[in-house]
């Protein structure tokens, strides 16, 4: 319909000018953008401080830092990884801008909702980071009581930012359920829908009933430290181990929130760049509503020595093994999707690839942590530090990162240097590995984690780990570079550089303000491979 | 695009009917009142876990609360339930006058509720029954009765700011009414209004029997 | 029973520590084969079926009941397998058998305390004999803090205002890490102690030093002891450099500012005061971190304890 | 797209007797809890909330009329408010279940009693 040439003068990015149509969008794509920026932000931040934290443990005693500075570094390194970064992550960047598109809706159901996340999650964001620096914030992003009612820095307004940022959670969760059951381009049925929509469904989900336990968990913390209430500190006739339920029937059901989206992301590259239809689509879609459902059900796994029944442990490790099953049946999935595929090896499938490697490891440790007696062991030491970062970096930030280079084409119509690209891919991956496989070993020997200071014996694996963490810093370093590049002087490019079948790939890019100049009708299903290819932009069918 | 038939003032841009507006934004209200269900859930879980650890403080506390003054509550916002629930009803039949007075009523019922609630609570300040630290009363046997009174302020103040928060939709949806913004064929806000003002309510028929009944 | 550990874990030490290991080696094993399952069919499908010349269409395989079944199955029941058995030495870790040495323990900011039944007592370091089951009640006077001792594989949080009991037995003798595992505020790293497993005869023989502490000892030496044992070293220099907590050579005639801007020349009650009540008088500069000692300290342990801050004032010039 | 029929119109009545329903059954729950039966005291006025907060759900919220999905919604909502309180108190129920010391406090009343 419109040509090569209007397609580069007329889209989202330049039909409207100056920093007032940026901050006063209601356009579900700038809000994408609006959040990317933000959020790289904060995850820069939280990588320096992750720097810092390693610098300071290349060797035993002070090396650049004290005590306390370092208990505030790793609060504010955890708080900003989790709140500000992670958890938003790819569902209010990736998801904001592709789950439309995806379903071929013009927008989000709610689209003056979703500005208003974004800029909830601005101020929660400047109010968290500004107590957790200025307030020397120092109990670990779990808050734990007493010692969270106890400590003399501002909790209460760090708890307070947490508190706001949770709505900005929420706003994202109620658009993407209501979009995705309403706003369905004519023909898209349930499943015909890509799969990164049915994990982000799931997310939603998790968002929308988890996170207000959070909120209630954060007040009551709150007012236990300013009235006393009694209900976490134990000299007010509170149980501490309370507030733990209270903190992980949230923080448990969270950690699916960060991976579900990005499991979503894997089933779409994977798919695509094996040029194959996904294998067991209905398991995938299922196990996402599996795992977001039963992931309600585990929290007290990090809570095995904490005192609380062992009647209770015992369910729960039961129940966490159960969500083990689900993320299995996906890993296999993926990789039955390979079997007989054409596969190439471009920037988004070797992060994905980084994926099925690192998140195996990660899961796996998951269910060693999740058996009781080993878990005793295993609690609170680098080994748990080992096993979060291979899921959520190792899982999650891969993932992010394939979905970033998967749609970076589309969100900006240029591309990035592939060279550059693969090397900073290499670096990032054999870093991870350095930094946190050596913590695995670290932590099973004994190193118990939030330690400023240890003991001589650790001292050649912590040092190892910390050379593995500037090797990341060096990566992601590189990619920064590239990806800017990329953003203002990448190559142009088509509709649908790599060839997939979802329907944000058959608009132009980047899209027009209204996404499409037809709202599309659906006939096929997200990933027929086997009878549909795309070359050059244009449509190919296997006459049947 | 292709939709040029009538788009109607209402209807966003990238909706195509408005039945579909109308749907999503109670689907979004549904969601949104499921958090709330969820942010209540973690003061019920206190209560229970309290109330199971030291039944008879609570019981003994119990006593110390106005069930007079609570029944009649009870009534005022069961009663607001149905003049808002009527109000919609009304717009429905296009009757605007009636829904106006009918959210007129709800919002005087509101406060009415807020007024008792604020008797209540000057009296229990007086008397030194604060929530925690600030307890000062001596009559209560058992464990740790400040937690009751803890349980109570929180379940209570946190009621108390979602019926704040009612009247202030409400009132808006008053001022669209009166301003005419409201039809037979469109109406969702105040349908959005009337679910939360609900909700409000359902919390407190639980709260009621939880707080002041129960001995 | 092996005493080197592994390129994992580190020597097992406890009774109950081979059983721990056992489950972890074998999730360790089983994640192997299935690693090597996932990633090695994932290496092996990208370079076989890696593109070759033209796109073409894929095959159209989105199916297959019985792999399906049997990756859902065998999982599970691996994982059935894997919880019993870690749920089997749970309950036995929290099962201490019939006859037990019991000793109490107290985790605060940022010592271990422990007492015996005889009234001996110690701090950090937590003296028991070989092949005796031992168990602890714990407790906290603070927040929370955890026991653990890696090579025995066991943990157990330290609450306060409530008891938590764990116990174990070590049949070897020797000398094993004891570290906080819970984040209990600046000194967490430093929370460290030794569990020392000694035979019978000697164990016998330090409750009976123990006590009666102090004995055969001047009051000044004994208070240097207590000093080092009662973790004041964890927080107070005794060579003039301001720590965690004030520096306590040259106390005695110092005048203190307190937060509440009062001040005050230190003198015996003083030292006596802040000592038992530490959070009455604050000195500026520093954080109202410091752990009372009612309780804990006799009276002739303060006496010691204030002879030797006072002689801290005679060498210090 | 006819709008009428999409959208269902209570009768007075219904709202009226629902509305009648709901301070009877007030009326009924304040009462019964003067009487004492024991534990049965927290079931029955339960009971009756449960029966109130069903009718306000049914006909003041419209949730027997409209869209099955709001119900579902709503119910899942209840199932994991239940989830929370009895998976949570699997613990604090059961804490005494191998030894007895570990399910009490040390000091019963919380510092502010001290005085
Ligand atoms: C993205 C986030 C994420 C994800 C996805 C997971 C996934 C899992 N986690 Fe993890 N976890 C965290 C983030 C995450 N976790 C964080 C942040 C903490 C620490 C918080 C803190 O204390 O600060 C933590 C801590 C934590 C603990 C507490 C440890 C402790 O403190 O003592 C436990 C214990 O059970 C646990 C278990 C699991 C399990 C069983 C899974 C499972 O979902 C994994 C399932 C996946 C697999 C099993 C791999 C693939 C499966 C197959 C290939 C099939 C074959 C499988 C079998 C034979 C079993 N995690
Ligand atoms: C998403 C979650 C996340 C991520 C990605 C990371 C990333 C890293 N983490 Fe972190 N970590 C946590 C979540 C995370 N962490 C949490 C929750 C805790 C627990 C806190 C607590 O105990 O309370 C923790 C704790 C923790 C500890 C334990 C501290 C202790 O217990 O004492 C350590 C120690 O090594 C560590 C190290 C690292 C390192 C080296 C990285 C590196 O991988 C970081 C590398 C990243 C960078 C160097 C950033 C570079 C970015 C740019 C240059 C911008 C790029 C721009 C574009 C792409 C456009 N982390
Ligand atoms: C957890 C750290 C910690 C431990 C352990 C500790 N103290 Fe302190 N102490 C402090 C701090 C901090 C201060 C200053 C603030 C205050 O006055 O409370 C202090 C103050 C004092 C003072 C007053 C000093 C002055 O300059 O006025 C004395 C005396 C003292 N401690 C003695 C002891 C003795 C004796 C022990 C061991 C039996 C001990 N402390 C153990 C942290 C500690
Ligand atoms: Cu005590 Cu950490
Ligand atoms: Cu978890």
């Amino acid at each position: 319909m419109s040509g090569n040439k209007t397609e580069v003068e007329k889209n989202y990015l330049n039909d409207q000018k100056g920093i007032k149509s940026w901050l006063l969008t209601l356009d579900h794509k700038r809000i994408g953008i609006l959040y990317l920026y933000s959020i790289m932000f904060f995850f820069f931040i939280g990588g320096m401080s992750a720097l810092l934290i390693r610098l300071e443990l290349i060797r035993p005693q002070e090396v650049i830092v004290g005590a306390d500075t370092y208990n505030q570094l790793f609060t504010l390194h955890g708080a900003i990884m989790i709140f500000l970064f992670i958890i938003p992550g790819i569902p209010a960047i990736l998801g904001n801008f592709v789950l439309p598109l995806m379903i071929g809706a013009k927008d989000v159901a709610f689209p003056k909702l979703n500005l208003a996340s974004w800029y909830v999650y601005i101020f929660g964001s400047l109010f968290a980071v500004y107590s957790l620096v200025t307030g020397a914030v120092d109990t670990g992003w779990t808050f734990y009581t007493p010692y969270s009612t106890s400590t003399d820095t501002s909790v209460v307004s760090m708890t307070l930012g947490a508190f706001i940022l949770g709505f900005s959670s929420i706003f994202t969760g109620i658009n993407f359920i209501v979009t995705i059951h309403k706003l369905r381009a004519p023909g898209m049925t349930w499943f015909k829908m890509p799969l990164f929509v049915w994990a982000s469904y799931a997310t939603a989900i998790i968002q929308v009933l988890a996170t207000p336990v959070l909120g209630i968990t954060l007040l009551l913390l709150i007012a236990e430290r300013l009235l006393g209430i009694g209900i976490f500190d134990p000299a007010m006739g509170g149980d501490p181990v309370l507030y733990q339920h209270f903190f992980w029937f949230y923080s448990h059901p969270a950690v699916y929130i960060m991976i579900l989206p990005g499991m979503g992301i894997i089933s779409e590259v994977i798919a695509v760049f094996s040029k194959k239809k996904i294998f067991g689509y209905n398991a995938i879609a299922f196990s996402s509503l599996g795992i977001a459902l039963v992931s309600f059900l585990v929290w007290g796994h990090h809570m095995f020595t904490s005192g609380q029944s062992e009647f209770a442990a015992m369910i729960f490790s039961f129940l966490t093994f159960l969500v083990g099953i689900p993320s299995g049946i996906k890993m296999f999935n993926w990789l039955a999707t390979l079997y007989k595929g054409s596969i190439t090896f471009e920037t988004p499938m070797l992060y994905a690839l980084s994926f099925m490697f690192l998140f195996a490891i990660g899961g796996f440790t998951g269910i060693m942590l999740g058996a009781l007696s080993v878990d005793v062991h295993l609690h609170d030491t680098y080994f748990v530090v080992a096993h979060f970062h291979y899921v959520m970096m190792g899982g999650t930030v891969m993932a992010f990162l394939a979905g970033l280079h998967y749609w970076w084409p589309k969100i900006w119509g240029r591309t990035y240097n592939e060279f550059w690209a693969r090397i900073a891919a290499f670096l990032i991956f054999v870093g991870f590995n350095v930094t946190f496989f050596s913590q695995f070993i670290l932590g099973a020997k004994g190193m118990p984690r939030r330690y400023y200071t240890y003991l001589d014996q650790y001292q050649p694996l912590h040092a190892f780990s910390s050379v593995g963490a500037f090797v990341i810093g060096a990566g992601f370093f590189i990619m920064a570079f590239y990806l800017i590049h990329a953003m203002v002087r990448g190559k142009r490019i088509g509709r649908n550089p790599w060839g997939a079948l979802t329907l944000e790939w058959t608009t132009t890019s980047p899209p027009s303000h209204h996404n499409f100049e037809e709202i599309p009708v659906v006939k096929n299903g997200p990933y027929d491979f086997d009878r549909i290819r795309v070359e050059n932009d244009k449509w190919i069918y296997k006459e049947e | 695009m292709n939709h040029t038939e009538t788009h109607p003032s209402f209807l966003a841009h990238h909706f195509s009917e408005s039945e579909q507006q109308r749907e999503s934004a109670k689907l979004g209200m549904w969601i949104f009142l499921i958090t709330e269900v969820l942010l209540f859930s973690g003061l019920f879980t206190f209560y229970a876990i309290y109330r199971s650890w030291y039944p008879d403080m609570f019981i003994n506390a119990h006593q110390h609360l106005n069930v007079a003054l609570g029944t009649l509550n009870t009534i005022v916002l069961i009663t607001s339930s149905l003049t808002i629930a009527l109000a919609i009803r009304s717009m429905q039949l296009n009757n605007r006058r009636q829904t106006i007075i009918l959210l007129i009523t709800t919002l005087a019922l509101a406060a009415i509720f807020l007024v008792v609630k604020y008797f209540e609570y000057s009296h229990k300040f007086h008397l030194g029954q604060l929530p925690g630290k600030f307890y000062t009363f001596t009559g209560i046997k058992g464990t740790n009765p400040h937690v009751f009174f803890s349980v109570y302020f929180m379940l209570t103040g946190l009621h108390g700011i979602h019926v704040i928060a009612g009247m202030i939709a409400i009132g808006w949806v008053l001022r669209r009414t009166i301003n005419n913004h409201f039809s037979a064929e469109y109406y969702t806000p105040i349908e959005n209004a009337g679910l939360y003002w609900h909700l409000v309510d359902l919390v407190w028929i639980y709260l009621f029997p939880l707080l002041y009944l129960i001995g | 029973m092996d005493t080197t550990g592994t390129l994992f874990l580190p020597p097992a030490n406890s009774t109950i520590a081979p059983e721990v290991d056992a489950l972890f080696q074998f999730i360790l094993v089983t994640s192997i084969i299935f690693f090597l399952i996932v990633v090695g069919g994932t290496a092996y499908f990208i370079y076989k079926y890696r593109k070759k010349g033209k796109d073409g269409f894929t095959a159209d395989i989105s199916e297959n009941r019985t792999l399906e079944i049997i990756w859902t199955v065998i999982p599970i029941i691996l994982v059935f397998i894997i919880f019993f058995w870690g749920f089997k030495t749970y309950l036995k870790m929290h099962v201490p058998p019939a006859e037990t040495i019991q000793i109490k323990a107290t985790g605060q900011k940022w010592f271990w305390q422990f007492d015996y039944d005889n009234g001996a007592s110690s701090t950090n370091d937590l003296v028991v004999p070989v092949g005796k089951p031992v168990e602890l009640l714990l407790s906290s006077q603070d927040v929370v803090h955890s026991f653990y001792v890696p090579n025995f594989r066991i943990k157990m949080d330290v609450l306060p205002n409530r008891y938590t009991v764990t116990w174990f037995e070590a049949p070897r003798q020797g000398e094993y890490d004891l570290f906080c595992a819970e984040f209990c505020g600046t000194s967490h790293s430093k929370m460290i102690g030794k569990v020392k497993v000694v035979s019978e005869r000697e164990y016998n023989e330090w409750l009976e030093a123990s006590s009666n502490p102090g004995e055969g000892l001047s009051l000044e030496e004994y208070g240097a002891k207590l000093y080092q044992s009662k973790a004041c070293v964890t927080c107070h220099s005794i060579d003039g450099s301001p720590n965690i907590g004030p520096t306590l050579s040259g106390l005695i005639g110092r005048t203190e500012q307190f937060t509440d801007g009062s001040s005050l020349s230190a003198d015996e009650n003083y030292i006596r005061e802040s000592i038992l009540n530490p959070q009455a008088k604050v000195v500026k500069g520093y954080q109202p971190v410091m752990p009372t000692y009612q309780g804990i300290l006799k009276d002739k342990e303060i006496d010691a304890l204030v002879t030797y801050i006072k002689s801290l004032n005679k060498t210090g010039e | 797209m006819s709008i009428k029929a999409h959208h269902h119109i209570t009768p007075l009545k219904t709202y009226l007797s629902v509305g009648v329903a709901l301070m009877v059954l007030t009326i009924i729950t304040v009462v019964v809890s003067f009487v004492h039966f024991g534990a049965f005291n927290l079931i029955i006025a339960m009971v009756i909330a449960s029966i109130k907060a069903v009718l306000v759900a049914l006909f003041f919220m419209h949730l027997l009329y409209d869209n099955k999905l709001f119900m579902a919604i709503f119910s899942i909502s209840l199932i994991f408010v239940s989830v929370f309180i009895i998976l949570t108190m699997f613990d604090t129920m059961q804490r005494d279940s191998i030894d007895e010391v570990k399910a009490k406090p040390i000091k019963k009343n919380a510092i502010i009693y001290d005085k």
